[in-house]
């Protein structure tokens, strides 16, 4: 099974060369290739991948727990000095669960996109680049290396940024395009750098590398050298992070990503790509795991992201940007979770919220789709009359997001909660804000959720009269991609339902051997403050965590259950209590949207006239897109315009080279006169050469 | 008897007579011819080796020169031919359109 | 041959002369042939075109069939006054007639007549030079050939001299290529250039019953050659540089007396020359077909006997068929010319008994090693000329039947047809000798 | 008898390519030098180099020679087209100096090479012999060359073209 890893991606791969081959042969004339070989090519190559996928977790199902890895080296990269990088496919408990989630509502997306994309000229171009997307989202959660991971963390940047602006011949759509690339760079370049300090540290600590499972094995056998370098690379790993998956202060591309196509908002900015960051932490929880400070400034982050996000989601009027910003909110969500060592309750929560904040999406789509590209909130209205079923997924991924039990956003929320309110951060009093704005913003959550559903789906009709005449429910290939969805919505929670309520948490056992050590390690660390014995004990559990084996997974396994049993000073009643709290405030704020927008409609209106400064703070989205452009932006036009173009390019630079230019024209002026163009006088030259030469033989 | 030195000077002669020839010629086509001849001059020397070390390796050589020489024929003549279409001119010294 | 007249000679004295006699026996074939084909060409025109040709010159009344025509033309040719026109370069206006002619009879050397003869210690070949690379030597001089008609077309300062020297040069240039490499597949078939080598491998015999000649083995590569060879000798329908109709004579328009006569001669050389190429590299040289020269030797005095047979029944027929000749004859001009069939029909009866009586005297003679040798020679010697003659016989035949090309058709054939078919046909054998030789 | 032959042909090879320099027509000049060159191919078949003799006549004599002769009957220069200014005297003795000091330095240089001729087996620079070594140990030039050819023949084809 093992050898069969290297479909995964490369299928995806194949489909995308195929049809891109397809669109460049057809770019001049006025028709595309048939739509139905494009999608039959675009659906079959993810979904071999998502079949393969489920074969190898079967597999894996099947395979002793602390075995389950898989490993397949394809050949070397990069090979030189002590750097030596192989691509190389590497699968564990971790990558497994994102394989799953990324091929599996990839296919749904894909399919979905059929009917969202049809007639559109560039159908072949969207599923090249959806199907390299798939290559390079699956290239990033299987590198078995940090570069590996980068090229696919760099693949699915650049097939973000040609999806955004895929209509490029809108010039709104293509700066919002560019915007997001260029975003993403500056967090690549702290990526970047915290590569190669990670590869600088193992440098200095034995053999260099870079691969994961080795990398894992250094950092468990020098947990002390590691501690510094754990707080840089995580710092500037995590920065990657922010830019990718749009965490404060770089999270301002994603509003404007909502540019692209409906499909890949929900593929990509919702389900898979913005993920990544919260992969990689995961992924390299062992390192994170070490460093108090960078933990902290995860979480903070994050839970600064959820409250901003969904704060700015309470004013927006375009159904598309509500989601963008609950989309960041959630991030933030997942970012506290591996922020305070819950690594694997970040990582449910990403699985969940790819099911329910994709149904979301594509119930946006299906409305966008019906009302021809109608996105205002305020031009809607009433749609549940034509289009139930979307009304319907729509509503249950709504109930899902707002955390009303038992849906899926319920268990992965409420962990999450739990888990931020029983850590051990320090200070002492970080766990309690963080919880308390957390809470809020969960509340905010419902709240702008269901304004938008009420917005959409109920109350008045405010359709304009063109949308009025066409509205309809979206044809079959896109709402059963919406059940689906739903029914993900509805049904993943399930896998991980936590022990207070009865259930067994099988996602925690079934992730435990990739980052139970971890949250292990990170607990002893952070709950042993900076005593000098506390880190020796730590290390020591690193150190056995590190030994691996069925000792280790037997090991964390108690130790989480003690961890989901409350021992962290929390108890039943407590999480019970908490629990409860969170879905009383998600009920109150979808009772407070019921209130404001189905019950009362003016009451919006007469509220944003009374708080008029604070309502267009908000919904200026606090101003800092121009925040940006006045502080960062203009300083930097004005440095390239007239510090680096003016002196530097036409002085220095144009300098050079002309001088060289003037040089060479004065050597011409001399030897030009060598140059009669009369090719005698040239074989004459010829001559005296030999000549001289016979003359040093002879001589 | 003839020894080495005989053909080597044979062939030096040739050769120098082929040099004269391109440099105090202006007609293309003798130009052309001379340095056929030169060809020829070295060929003789590569044969006259080759006698004399009792090796064929520079028959090939020789042989390979041929090649060369007929290509070389087969263009240079092509262009002379193209040149006297546009310019009416075979003669050396008029073309010194290099030049500007 | 008797090896007492070589007594007191030394060894090197003997080869040179044995050499020099091969060279007069060739160069004495070739003029015979010679006189044969410009025969051949007169009759053999009249024929085809249905009326009777030269009849008239004649020797003691003796006409034979206007063969004697050629005595005539060469006296003719001799006593003419030999013109080198004004504003002409005189050196190579000279030369040029004999380059041509000489290179087209140097090639000949190379040609085998007949089998090696072993005799008194020697190991005599039946060719002036015994080459290695005798085709190459034959493909050299050709190609040098092509300087007497360049020569003779610039020195003789004359458009249509001129015009026809270019024409024939490039034509020469074309067709020597698909010439060479028509016999590259023969080569590869028969391993070797040497001729005499190549004639002996054509008596083998292909599946057991056919003669392993050439035309067997290269079907291609004949008729590419025999097409070539045609363009090569500048024989009708390739004759462009002459082209009477287009301009006048071509090259040698300005050249009159037996200046003339050298290039009117090294055409029909040239004619001879390649059909003796034809015979000896696809229709199996001087072999006789079934008969090795082993055999030959073994059953000389058979052999003899049948040909002695042979002559005596021809003699007999023709002294026949000349009493019937002389009887219609009879008084019909009143002159001398009468009296040919009594003369042909004397020469007819005489041959017959010379025949008979050399058969009666030979009939119970054993014949020594040298003497069965030689018959076999003779034998051989006989079957190249008979085969020689019929090609020379097909030339004459092309020419007088088939249209003459335009100058584009002639390029394109030689260029677009039969070079890239010779590149076939060397494919088609590399192929076909590697199967075999599996 | 050996050295007699080769004094003669040699003269006749000098003397032809001085010809071939110093006339004015360049038929003339090329009909000395096919004269030379057959005269070199002489020296080939005393050097017993039988294929190059061969290829010497086929090729040079035979094709290359041809091919300019035609190319000048081709132009056929008109007189006045082939009057060339005399060379300067200045020139012309420093081109002869030089000429003069390269043959006499070429000479100094090549002297003393060994005289002795080593025997040879009997097939030696015969067809199979050089052609055994072309397609072996000189395989890749031989290759090569056929692709130089290749290449002539499609820039004549192409330079042949009327249109440019």
């Amino acid at each position: 099974m093992e050898s069969y890893l290297w479909i995964i991606p490369f299928s995806p791969l194949i489909g995308a060369a195929i049809n891109g081959a397809l669109a460049i042969l057809y770019s001049h004339k006025e028709k595309g290739p048939r739509e139905e070989i494009i999608s039959f090519i675009g659906c079959a190559a993810p979904l071999a991948s998502f079949v393969i996928a489920l074969m190898i977790f079967i597999r894996m199902i099947g395979m002793d727990e602390a075995d389950r890895i898989l490993e397949q080296t394809l050949f070397p990269w990069i090979w030189s000095g002590a750097l030596n990088i192989e691509v190389a496919f590497f699968v564990d408990a971790l990558s497994m669960v994102m394989v799953l989630v990324v091929t599996c509502v990839g296919t749904i997306i894909h399919f979905y996109s059929i009917g969202y994309m049809a007639k559109d000229r560039g159908f072949a171009r969207y599923f090249s680049y959806l199907n390299l997307f798939m290559f390079a989202m699956l290239t990033l959660v299987m590198g078995k290396n940090l570069p590996l991971l980068f090229v696919g963390w760099e693949g699915v940047g650049l097939c973000s940024y040609l999806l955004i602006g895929f209509w490029y011949s809108d010039i709104y759509k293509a700066a919002a395009g560019k915007k997001a690339f260029i975003v993403n760079r500056i967090g690549d370049f702290a990526f970047l750098l915290g590569i190669f300090v990670v590869y600088v540290a193992t440098l200095e600590h034995g053999a260099g590398t870079l691969d994961f499972p080795a990398l894992s094995g250094l950092v468990a056998a020098h947990p002390e050298a590691f501690r510094g370098v754990a707080t840089a690379a995580g710092i500037l790993l995590f920065i990657g992070a922010c830019g990718k998956s749009a965490q404060i202060p770089l999270y301002v591309w994603l509003p404007d990503a909502m540019a692209g196509p409906t499909p890949v908002s929900a593929l990509i900015h919702a389900a898979t790509m913005v993920t990544a960051g919260v992969y990689m932490i995961a992924r390299l929880s062992f390192l994170y795991a070490l460093s108090p400070l960078a933990m902290g400034v995860v979480a903070t982050v994050g839970a600064l992201t959820a409250l901003y996000a969904a704060t700015i989601g309470i004013c927006q009027r375009d159904i598309k940007k509500v989601l963008a910003y609950s989309t960041i909110s959630q991030l933030g969500y997942m970012f506290m979770a591996v922020g305070v060592g819950a690594f694997s309750a970040g990582i449910f929560h990403l699985m969940t919220h790819a099911f329910f904040k994709a149904c979301l999406f594509l119930g946006a789509g299906s409305v966008i789709h019906a009302l021809r590209g109608e996105q205002d909130m305020f031009n809607m209205g009433g749609l549940s009359k034509y289009m139930k079923l979307t009304a319907l997924t729509f509503l249950i991924a709504s109930f899902a997001i707002a955390g009303v039990p038992p849906l899926a956003g319920f268990f992965s929320k409420d962990e999450i909660l739990w888990s931020t309110f029983t850590s051990s951060l320090s200070p002492g009093w970080l766990p309690m804000v963080l919880w308390v704005v957390t809470f809020i913003a969960a509340g905010i959550t419902a709240f702008y959720v269901f304004r938008a559903v009420f917005l959409t789906f109920y109350g008045k009709k405010r359709l304009t009269a063109e949308a009025e005449a066409h509205v309809h429910e979206s044809p079959s290939v896109m709402t059963v991609p919406l059940i689906l969805l739903a029914i993900g919505s509805i049904t993943a929670g399930f896998l991980g339902v936590p022990q207070v309520l009865g259930g067994s948490n099988a996602f925690h056992h079934f992730l435990s051997p990739a980052v139970g050590a971890a949250e292990h390690v990170t607990h002893a660390v952070q709950g042993a403050g900076d005593s000098v014995q506390a880190i020796g004990a730590a290390a020591h559990a690193a150190k056995e965590a590190a030994a691996g084996g069925v000792q280790l997974s037997s090991y964390t396994g108690e130790v989480l259950s003690e961890a989901g049993g409350g021992s962290h000073g929390g108890s039943h009643g407590l999480e019970i209590l908490l629990m409860v709290l969170s879905v009383l405030i998600g009920i109150a704020g979808i009772l407070v949207a019921q209130a404001m927008y189905i019950r009362n409609p003016t009451l919006p209106e007469s509220i944003s006239r009374r708080a008029r400064g604070l309502y267009n703070l908000v919904y200026g989205k606090y101003f800092v897109d121009e925040a940006y452009r006045e502080t960062l932006v203009k300083p930097g036009y004005f440095l390239s315009e007239k510090v680096f173009f003016k002196v530097i390019d036409v002085w220095i630079i144009d300098g050079i080279v002309n001088g060289f230019g003037v040089m060479a024209r004065g050597f011409g002026t001399v030897l030009r006169l060598l140059q009669t163009g009369v090719v005698r006088t040239y074989a004459l030259f010829i001559l005296l050469g030999i000549l001289y030469l016979i003359y040093r033989m002879v001589g | 008897m003839i020894t080495l030195d005989h053909y080597l000077y044979l062939s030096a002669i040739l050769f120098f007579i082929g040099v004269f020839g391109v440099l105090f010629r202006r007609n293309l086509i003798v130009i052309l011819m001379s340095i056929e001849l030169m060809l020829n001059a070295v060929n003789l020397s590569f044969i006259a080796f080759s006698r004399y070390t009792a090796s064929m390796d520079g028959h090939v050589f020789a042989f390979f020169v041929m090649a060369v020489a007929a290509a070389e024929a087969g263009i240079g003549l092509a262009i002379l031919v193209m040149l006297f279409r546009n310019r009416r001119t075979v003669q050396a010294d008029d073309l010194t359109l290099m030049r500007d | 041959m008797n090896l007492e007249l070589l007594e007191g000679c030394t060894r090197e004295m003997a080869e040179n002369l044995i050499i020099i006699a091969k060279t007069l026996f060739v160069i004495a074939m070739a003029f015979g042939f010679l006189l044969v084909v410009i025969w051949f060409e007169r009759k053999g025109s009249a024929f085809i075109q249905d009326r009777v040709g030269p009849n008239r010159a004649a020797i003691l009344g003796v006409r034979l069939a206007g063969f004697i025509q050629n005595f005539a033309d060469v006296t003719k040719l001799i006593m003419k006054e030999m013109f080198i026109p004004g504003e002409v370069n005189r050196i190579y206006f000279i030369l040029a007639p004999f380059i041509g002619f000489t290179f087209i009879l140097t090639s000949f050397a190379v040609i085998p007549f007949a089998d090696n003869l072993r005799i008194g210690g020697f190991d005599i070949p039946m060719q002036v030079a015994d080459l290695n690379v005798g085709v190459l030597y034959i493909l050299a001089i050709t190609s040098l050939n092509v300087y007497g008609i360049v020569l003779a077309g610039w020195s003789s300062n004359n458009k249509f001299s001129l015009l026809g020297g270019l024409r024939s040069t490039a034509q020469m240039i074309s067709y020597e290529i698909p010439l060479g490499l028509s016999i590259v597949g023969i080569f590869m078939v028969f391993g070797s250039l040497h001729l005499n080598e190549i004639v002996r491998a054509q008596g083998e015999l292909l599946f057991g019953f056919l003669p392993r000649w050439g035309i067997f083995v290269q079907p291609l590569g004949f008729i590419i050659f025999i097409s070539a060879a045609y363009a090569e000798a500048n024989r009708t329908p390739f004759d462009i540089p002459e082209g009477e109709s287009e301009i006048v004579a071509g090259y040698h328009v300005e050249y009159s007396g037996m200046r003339f006569a050298l290039f009117y001669m090294g055409e029909y050389i040239a004619l001879v020359l390649s059909s003796a190429l034809v015979v000896t590299l696809f229709f199996g040289g001087w072999q006789i077909p079934y008969l090795d020269t082993s055999d030959l030797i073994r059953h000389a005095s058979v052999v003899l006997k049948v040909l002695l047979l042979g002559g005596a029944a021809m003699s007999l027929a023709a002294a026949i068929a000349f009493i019937g000749y002389a009887k219609r004859l009879k008084g019909t001009w009143g002159d001398i010319h009468d009296r040919e069939g009594h003369v042909l029909t004397t020469f007819a009866v005489l041959a017959l008994a010379v025949f008979l009586v050399v058969l009666f005297w030979l009939w119970n003679v054993e014949f020594p090693d040298w003497a069965a040798r030689t018959i076999a020679l003779i034998s051989q010697v006989g079957m190249f000329l008979i085969k020689v003659l019929f090609f020379g016989w097909l030339f004459i035949w092309v020419r007088w039947t088939l249209p003459r090309f335009r100058y584009d058709q002639l390029m394109g054939l030689g260029w677009k047809a039969l070079i890239p078919l010779s590149f076939i046909n060397i494919l088609i054998s590399g192929l076909v000798i590697l199967l075999v030789q599996r | 008898m050996e050295a007699v032959a080769f004094y003669i042909i040699a003269a006749i090879a000098v003397f032809g390519a001085l010809l071939m320099i110093t006339r004015r027509n360049p038929l003339a000049g090329a009909f000395s030098l096919v004269v030379s060159l057959i005269a070199l191919a002489g020296i080939y078949a005393m050097l017993r180099a039988e294929l190059i003799f061969i290829l010497q006549i086929l090729v040079y004599a035979g094709a290359i020679m041809v091919l300019v002769i035609f190319t000048i009957m081709l132009l056929n220069l008109r007189e006045e087209e082939l009057e060339e200014p005399p060379a300067g005297k200045i020139k012309t003795l420093i081109i002869l100096a030089a000429v003069a000091f390269g043959c006499y330095g070429i000479i100094k240089v090549l002297s003393g090479a060994p005289d002795e001729v080593p025997r040879v087996p009997e097939n030696f620079g015969s067809v199979e012999k050089v052609g055994e070594l072309m397609l072996t140990s000189y395989l890749y030039p031989f290759e090569i060359i056929s692709v130089v050819l290749l290449v002539a023949i499609v820039g004549v084809v192409l330079l042949a073209k009327k249109v440019i």
